[in-house]
């Protein structure tokens, strides 16, 4: 009766999971649970021609754009956010190299919870009257066949693929997400396949103890990989606390592409397990960023 | 401007804040954004508006401060002991349906009715677009959705245009009932609170006026940072300078001055 | 900077709240966190010309259309879940005493979660050839803008009030909820007007420090009760078990009008407080459907 | 007839269930109803389809069974450890974005292209309502959109009747090509378990056919017991009767006989 195991490496679910062309969906959580080591994985492998899917997902986009895997971009924000631009997009879109497809956060959540229920689009009152309309050709003016009213039709999005980063899973794929959600949960439901990075692998029943905090049907999810600080520098509720000195130091490094290349060299292509990652962040940084205050929660009793 | 700014007790960004602090009524919920507006939501909290409620896009809710400074709002103090953690979609799902008070968004560009481009300098077509900016974000559904919105940016000419290249949140269109035709729920921009001064907007033609100038600054500085003939409101008031207590609150949330220092 | 108290008793709750003619709904758990407590209350104020929604509700709608409150329904099933038909349903309907609006359970909760979105409809795949469309004029036929698919477009339903049953609140109105949810936070998301009723009122502390088992934002409620083994005979996940026995001796009681009248007699009227009624119930049934396994969901951690 | 299964060592509800059972096929993922649909699934589970996912409408997904019998799906236990506790929109979602495999429904009326009423007997219209069912609940739904499903239902003339007063849940219409030109996305019904037999339906016309009789029954007695010139496929089957492991599975799940009893 035990659902077979999903676990695999972070390479191997990489190299299967995301092919060349496909489109993918990452950076769901927006400033938080952000799967850079998977986006790293992603850079080394040299995985071309992605369309990536996220409302904001912080400065992973810029990381996988200057890598040159990116062909398409389908976002609401594209930067770093506590300094604004990033350089790689700037670069990437100025020079027509990439196409970007404009959304609001609120039409990309709708279009993957419309790919996440089944529906070909969800209807909205934002964007009305913008220029939305003219960069996302997903984006239609519709009337409301019960009052008339004028309102905007979201195209969904299917990703090929999703990569979330939660705090724990079993190996049968069953998730446990805490903390904000951003569109995570649409990203998961909608896509065909799904990748879930936990940053601990843990028995079946210490998820199946608390089945309100699962993210998505096991059945539904296709690989698991255990990534310690794989979110990192973005915060991990449980975990550890956003290293905002990482995004000032790339924003600093990535001004140019030459810049950009030398850091792609040291925090990406010398990486090749989390324990690399974490020599390279060092003890002391690491646990400058761990918990310094705990705050449990109180327990329910799921009993009959 | 500079120097005389320097020579006060307070940095251009401390007197925005506060700026932005007072246009939060006491009990209103707050689509608090980045930057700016989220230390103008701690100082509100911290004095006339205790009963403020705060949203922020990734699926949070708070009505009590977060127990530590905060420099995104994704933070994990600003998790813990939150009211509500749920999805983005709830939240844009309250402002959809009308739940927001106020919200405040910045932007790269805006123009004599409010609209503001966080998108493309020069334009969308390939070929046209000199500069590449972030996009939307929140920015466009809290300036469709909420029930008014606040603008904060810098009083540049190159900023302040006559009509945006794109529209990425809109205001009041090309005037006053171009919201409603568009079919928009949201009340529109309420404010702009740059580096110079504090502008509103005539309720008859949707335009922007110039209602208030900061400290040190004057009318003609900021028609000249205009790029169009701005209005001026018949009584031009000086903006108030933050008080002690509030500087006190900004200090202490933003220790370092990433945020609010000259 | 403390909230003021939302708290009072039951009988102010639905007096203020629930005005003769309203569209409440209740029930939305399905076939749990049903809340009977506050239903009855609603039969003994004697409330007139109430519309109901909600997916299944079990017998509380049949408990209501017999007391003479109900003057429609918006709903996708009526009835006793464990034996069919409720017989005060079946009576009014085919007597024409009430209208029924005709929806499957998902049409009732894309009704609901428009009301919460703030959009005046939502689509659908579902019950396209149906016969909903004869008895719902809030269904109608619409094609996709982006595929030209045919579906089913619902129309939003914004009730003026909803009462939810769940596990804990504080007096501030924030409210855990755990189990299977139904269309709980739709209804409480889409209502005008929020009455909690919790089995235990708690510290404002022990509901924030797990956010997100929060059931809807605090400043959507309007009234906390506190209703211990008020959603009793349906079971309550953490409290008790369902108590099957209430649902067939009802359905044998309530096969005539005078069944009902001194069903209703008995369960409801001569009972003013939960104390009452746990007397009624008796100890050693109540002790019977308590919770005789119990099982605690892990702790997590929300700390910085 | 009834005295006839009396002597056998199961009851007809039994057979119906074990018949339900094997509908369901190793790991596919299944939408249960309730009654005897919630037995057919556990007794899939324990023998021949461990790998199958259960999926209730009340927004639960379990791929373990309950730790107790539970006689309603909202029951305790079979919230205890499961796999996702959730809303039932997020279950429906599932369905509608084709994740369903089988599903099963019952029907107090069922037409000859496996249309099923479960909402007004005589009709709709004021004064025409001779009896009100419960309605729909989820049943429309699993029949406009799962990749299957399977009716359990009495096998009597004045339920199987030409054409149903009212469709609630829709089979395949006035015939194969209706479901398409409607714009369902689900299969369709792929069989009827009756009291008497199972019918299943021609591909090419949507029309049902009798597939199998139960032990005891003959074909005659089912066409009596159908309002319509039933057809009978080339090769009418016996239903196989429950072996004795899924009888004892059975009563492990029902042991008052709730659902099953004679």
């Amino acid at each position: 009766m035990t659902p077979s195991s999903k676990l695999t490496s972070l390479h191997e679910a990489i190299a299967r999971g995301v092919a060349d062309g496909s489109t993918i969906v990452l950076g769901a959580g927006l400033e938080a649970c952000i799967p850079f080591a998977a986006g790293h994985e992603i850079m080394r492998q040299r995985k071309r021609g992605l369309t990536l899917v996220g409302p904001i997902s912080d400065i992973l986009f810029d990381q996988l754009i200057g890598a040159g895997c990116v062909r398409a971009v389908r976002a609401a924000w594209v930067g770093n956010v506590i300094t604004g631009s990033g350089y790689n997009f700037r670069r990437a879109v100025e020079s027509g190299r990439i196409a970007v497809e404009d959304h609001s956060n609120l039409t990309l959540a709708l279009a993957l919870r419309a790919g996440a229920m089944g529906v070909p689009f969800l209807p909205t009152r934002t964007a009305l009257g913008s220029d939305l309309f003219a960069s996302n050709a997903h984006l239609k003016s519709i009337t409301c066949p019960f009052t008339a009213e004028r309102l905007t039709a979201v195209a969904a999005i299917v990703p090929d693929v999703a990569i979330l980063h939660v705090q724990r899973a079993d190996a049968a794929g069953h998730a446990h997400l805490w903390g904000n959600f951003g569109v995570t949960r649409e990203a998961g439901l909608a896509s065909q396949h799904v990748i879930v990075c936990a940053e601990e692998i843990v028995a079946a029943e210490v998820i199946a103890r608390d089945p309100n905090r699962v993210v998505l049907p096991g059945f539904r999810v296709n690989a698991v990989v255990h990534a310690p600080w794989g979110a990192h520098p973005s915060p991990m509720p449980g975990h550890y606390n956003r290293d905002h000195e990482l995004f000032l130091s790339y924003q600093r490094e990535s001004q140019t592409p030459e810049g950009f290349a030398a850091w792609q060299a040291r925090w990406v292509d010398a990486v090749q397990t989390s324990a690399d990652y974490l020599a390279l962040l060092g003890a002391e940084r690491a646990a400058r960023l761990a918990l310094a205050h705990h705050d449990y929660s109180e327990a329910v009793d799921y009993g009959y | 401007m500079a120097t005389e700014a320097q020579t006060r007790s307070y940095t251009p960004a401390e007197l925005m804040v506060a700026a932005a602090a007072r246009e939060i009524g006491d009990g209103e919920v707050v689509f608090v954004g980045m930057r700016l507006p989220l230390l103008g939501f701690q100082l509100a909290k911290r004095t006339h508006a205790p009963g403020a409620i705060g949203i922020y896009e990734l699926g949070i809710i708070r009505s009590t401060p977060a127990p530590e400074p905060i420099l995104t709002m994704g933070d994990l103090p600003n998790l813990c002991r939150a009211q509500w953690l749920a999805d983005t979609l709830d939240v844009m799902s309250l402002l959809q349906r009308g739940d927001i008070h106020v919200s405040f968004i910045g932007g790269a560009q805006v123009d004599r009715f409010g609209n503001l481009n966080t998108s493309y300098i020069g334009g969308m077509a390939p070929g046209r677009i000199e500069t590449r900016l972030p996009g939307s974000g929140g920015a466009c559904d809290l300036a469709s959705l909420a029930g008014r919105h606040i603008i904060i940016m810098p009083h540049e000419k190159r900023r302040f245009v006559p009509r945006v290249d794109y529209i990425t949140s809109p205001g009041y269109g090309d005037g006053a009932g171009w919201r409603q035709r568009a079919g928009l729920t949201g009340g529109g921009p309420a404010a702009v609170i740059t580096t110079l001064g504090v502008l509103r907007f005539d309720p008859d033609t949707g335009e922007m006026m110039l209602a208030s100038v900061h400290p040190g600054v004057t009318v003609e500085q900021i028609l000249a940072a205009t790029g169009w003939p701005l209005r001026v409101a018949p009584q031009v008031t000086q903006t108030p300078e933050p008080t002690a207590e509030a500087l006190a609150i900004l200090r202490h949330f933003d220790p370092q001055g990433f945020w609010t220092g000259s």
